[in-house]
């Protein structure tokens, strides 16, 4: 038994469900949504469901989605997320809406995240080699011009760095001040890190620190985790697990946990 | 009146219009209808010096790359979507297997940007996306200015004009007048700001159905060089109305091709020694065929023309 | 999941959307689906300071001129498109005719860009259009500044962001999601570049049937403040698989403008006299809107959307 | 009877249907063609129907053309330009295609043009006083990026002036080198005027010459109604009048002579 499926028949629910219903209360009613695939994509069907019926999801293919898909997707643009759609339009109508600023919030995964938010799908360090990754995709846009940016990703030392090696997507750079420097909107940057221990926020000086625990996980195991210094929060919270609804809405999504395993 | 026929079979439109050398656009409606047949024909005929140009490709760019055919890549993402990296494309980046891999790294905004700027016939255009990234630093094409009509920083995105696209689409006259639905992507651009089209179809059918709707004709027929009827030539990848995709594809071919010998196996057994496309569908097999048929059809209301 | 209505009558969506001073998009499919109805209303509310942006309007900017409701126009062409000059814009511009009218002359193509930066977010858009012209020497929206990849000038276009875009649109759901075939000028990049829509239909459908063809879907619901249900709004401009264009309306109008007082009884008949697009139509009489009816159909061929 | 009409009457067709040949034959096969309205559409129908079957006609509201419409046409957005169009789409569409350099001839119409091509649709000077014309539409647009662009209008002294007072659509500014220095693409530029009682072609200095006179036109009468002093080609042409294929191509789509009277 994997410490995730424990922890899932100790609880009631998986690390990776925790996660979506944490993603899930980033969106609001009525907001724009840069989605993505797997578990923002639930995410965003989660809100929708549950409190914010009026959100709009949006995708790079040029896709603006309103409803769930019949199936489950694997790529944004399997068939299934295309019929019933509110709009499929050309990639720039949708990347126009994200220049706006109309877009409030926009979910990505990273290779690596840093104290400042910047986020590395390009190169990785396994073993001290250079590994190649696939690159930004719409990762780099998002997090230049999304009013808030969520990054979901596994809590590992190698994963949470002092300093990425190579910024595929800026975050706050080196602190506060650093995106009105490099010319980025005033209304855009990184909101919250969703981690499989806890979720990390930003301060004002553009560093990230400690706002929430997931039950069971200790301040001590995020900290050994994270490979800087992390702040923690005056008022830590507990991350609230996920409700009834939101679960019940989850797996009526994803029945087989393809997603949430 | 009465328009020649481009019609081509896939050898002949890509022995006349895409040479070694060429920079091609591929999979410019991301996931959907990424052009396999093209681009294995492209391997078949040992295509060199290939610069491959498009936000993503799925697993074609790494296909390409594997084969040898390319020695540049101008791209958002490569890799594989639905199983992660692809060992072909690391394989060229990190130790030149099977040759030395130039990357121009963007994002999908400034790839469609690039693009656009090229079917504007622009020498750039204007944005904010990657400032603060370390893609603006080691692309050349992206270059940091101030607005002459603002006190702002922004990016110059060169425009790209592509020798050749290469586009898969649902259906097409033999003069190339296509119509295309579902997931556009950089498709418009892309045909646009291409020199030359190459337009693959599930189907040709008579002038007058794509006439009936010009909205969706995206790509008008003068703008294209070949015409080529190759259904099911986007497969792994999926066609809006035609066939689903083929998931358990990508997910074989990731785990197939991880070494570099168990890659020219799986080359050799889907791309070198399959003739054609026909002979592809036929090593798949019937089975597979069926699963990825329509189900259920969903037909667009009608759009009434008349007056 | 279920969206609310935003259906309200014309003269509640003029009353709520667009105040005096507001900078309005009107006619932005050129000379198809220019929404007169709207226009008329706008009058009706005696609507002053207006600021209207469109590359051409035929008749109505003319109209709304007359009435005195606007300041500015921002324009690439103001007239009569069959007829010629448009006599209120001549009378406004020569002899502040009712009131002084500032003209910020635009071509076709750069008036196209200004929305285009609008939609697309960026400050300005660059292009060669306009180099040479006087209208680059008097439009201070449009101005020259040096390529920042290439030794040459450019023009660059200031992005607009209307306050209101008002569309005319061939069918609607209650929410707003709307279709438009046929002539699309800049009504995409219209509606987005504006900080509201007001979509008018010819019908209001289901949301299945919108949603049964997502490409056809030019304005999402999500931009959209109003949704007004007015058949015939666009007359006497046509509205493809609607109603033709009455060419004698706009002959007529060119010959009852020429001069101020008879330009007073017409708009009198025409707008000030006519309570709502009902009473319009029966001074219109049966006979004359059975000829622009539609007389043969043309449906588009379907596409599958199915999978 | 007018003059027009003797003139109808003792040759066989009328001046308006000598320009339309005249304007069909600045159009060859396969080139793509900025058409507008009136006698430049009939033009570009004739054109097609004769000597170019390959030509496409571009307009501004985002419609290309390939076949002639059901029928005659007020405007580019009459229903019928648009059932069975090539394409439909958006203005961008097709000012990207002429600013790509892909438009290879433009056709405008003016209230005046000058000795070097420059037009001007914005204001009039009729008795002295201005009088404030419709501007430009698309017509500085093609006159800046056709690679050729063909001016019609009647032949008039007060429209063929020595400077245009206003700028609308440039054509070859002050003379040699003009456009280049503005910025304006090397491949493009007036091609010809095409007037009521000849066809006007330009210098390498560019400025405009008499090229050919219509039949049964002086020399004289053209420097009498020119607003400069026009030189004259060497060899002079004198313009070939339509041929019957034409005159019956133009009358088929034309029945009543809306346009040619």
């Amino acid at each position: 038994m994997t410490r995730a499926e424990s922890n899932l028949a100790a609880r009631g629910y998986s690390f990776a469900e925790l996660m979506v219903a944490a993603a899930a209360r980033e969106i609001a009613h009525g907001e724009l949504v840069f989605v993505g695939m797997r578990l923002p994509m639930l995410a965003f069907l989660v809100a929708r469901r549950t409190h914010a019926p009026g959100a709009v999801g949006l995708f790079e293919n040029g896709v603006l989605r309103e409803t769930p898909s019949a199936e489950l997707l694997y790529t944004m643009g399997d068939p299934p997320n295309l019929r019933g759609a509110t709009q499929c339009g050309a990639m720039l109508d949708v990347m126009g809406l994200l220049q706006q600023g109309r877009v409030d919030v926009g979910f990505l995964g990273a290779a690596e995240v840093d104290r400042f938010g910047n986020l590395n799908t390009t190169w990785g360090y396994r073993n001290k080699e250079m590994q190649r990754l696939p690159g930004s995709g719409g990762a780099c846009d998002i997090a230049c011009l999304a009013r808030r940016t969520v990054v979901l990703l596994a809590h590992e030392r190698a994963r949470l760095c002092d300093r990425v090696g190579h910024i595929t997507s800026p975050g706050f750079g080196t602190g506060e001040g650093w995106r009105r420097t490099q010319g980025l909107p005033a209304a855009s940057g990184p909101s919250a890190i969703i981690t499989t221990l806890g979720v990390l926020r930003f301060g004002h000086d553009g560093e990230a620190y400690l706002a929430s625990v997931h039950p069971g996980v200790s301040v001590e195991e995020v900290l050994a985790n994270t490979g800087w210094t992390l702040r923690v929060a005056d008022e830590l919270m507990e991350t609230s697990p996920p409700s009834d609804e939101e679960l019940r809405v989850m797996r009526e999504l994803d029945p087989n946990h393809f997603w949430t395993r | 009146m009465t328009a020649e026929s481009k019609l081509l079979t896939m050898r002949d439109a890509i022995a006349r219009h895409v040479p070694s050398g060429s920079m091609v656009l591929l999979g410019a409606q991301l996931e959907q209808m990424i052009p396999f047949a093209a681009g294995h024909e492209l391997i078949r005929q040992s295509r060199r010096d290939l610069t491959l140009v498009g936000p993503i490709s799925d697993i074609l760019f790494d296909q390409l790359m594997g084969a040898g055919c390319v020695s540049r890549v101008m791209a958002a993402w490569v890799g594989n979507v639905s199983a992660g990296v692809g060992y072909c494309f690391r394989r060229a980046v990190e130790r030149s297997i099977p040759r030395r891999l130039e990357v121009v790294d963007y994002s999908n905004f400034t790839m469609a940007l690039a693009l656009h700027a090229g079917a504007l016939g622009v020498p750039f255009l204007p944005t904010y996306a990657t400032l603060g990234s370390d893609l603006l630093k080691k692309n050349g094409n992206l270059r940091e200015f101030s607005s002459p009509v603002s006190e702002e920083k922004l990016i110059a995105v060169r425009a790209l004009r592509p020798d050749v696209a290469i586009l898969h689409v649902q259906r097409s006259d033999a003069h190339g007048n296509a119509h295309i639905w579902g997931s556009l992507g950089v498709a418009v651009d892309g045909a646009r700001a291409a020199r030359k089209v190459i337009v693959v179809a599930e189907e040709i059918v008579e002038p007058s159905v794509i006439a009936s709707d010009p909205n969706r004709t995206l790509i008008p027929g003068f703008l294209v060089a070949a015409v080529v009827h190759e259904p099911g030539g986007a497969h792994p990848s999926p066609v809006q109305g035609y066939y689903g995709r083929d998931h358990a594809f990508f997910a074989e071919y990731h785990e197939q091709t991880r070494r570099l010998e168990d890659f020219e196996d799986w080359l050799a057994r889907w791309v070198v020694q399959t003739t054609d496309r026909g002979d592809y569908w036929k090593q798949l097999g019937t089975g597979r065929v069926e699963k990825l048929a329509v189900k259920e059809h969903a037909f667009s209301a009608p759009a009434d023309f008349g007056y």
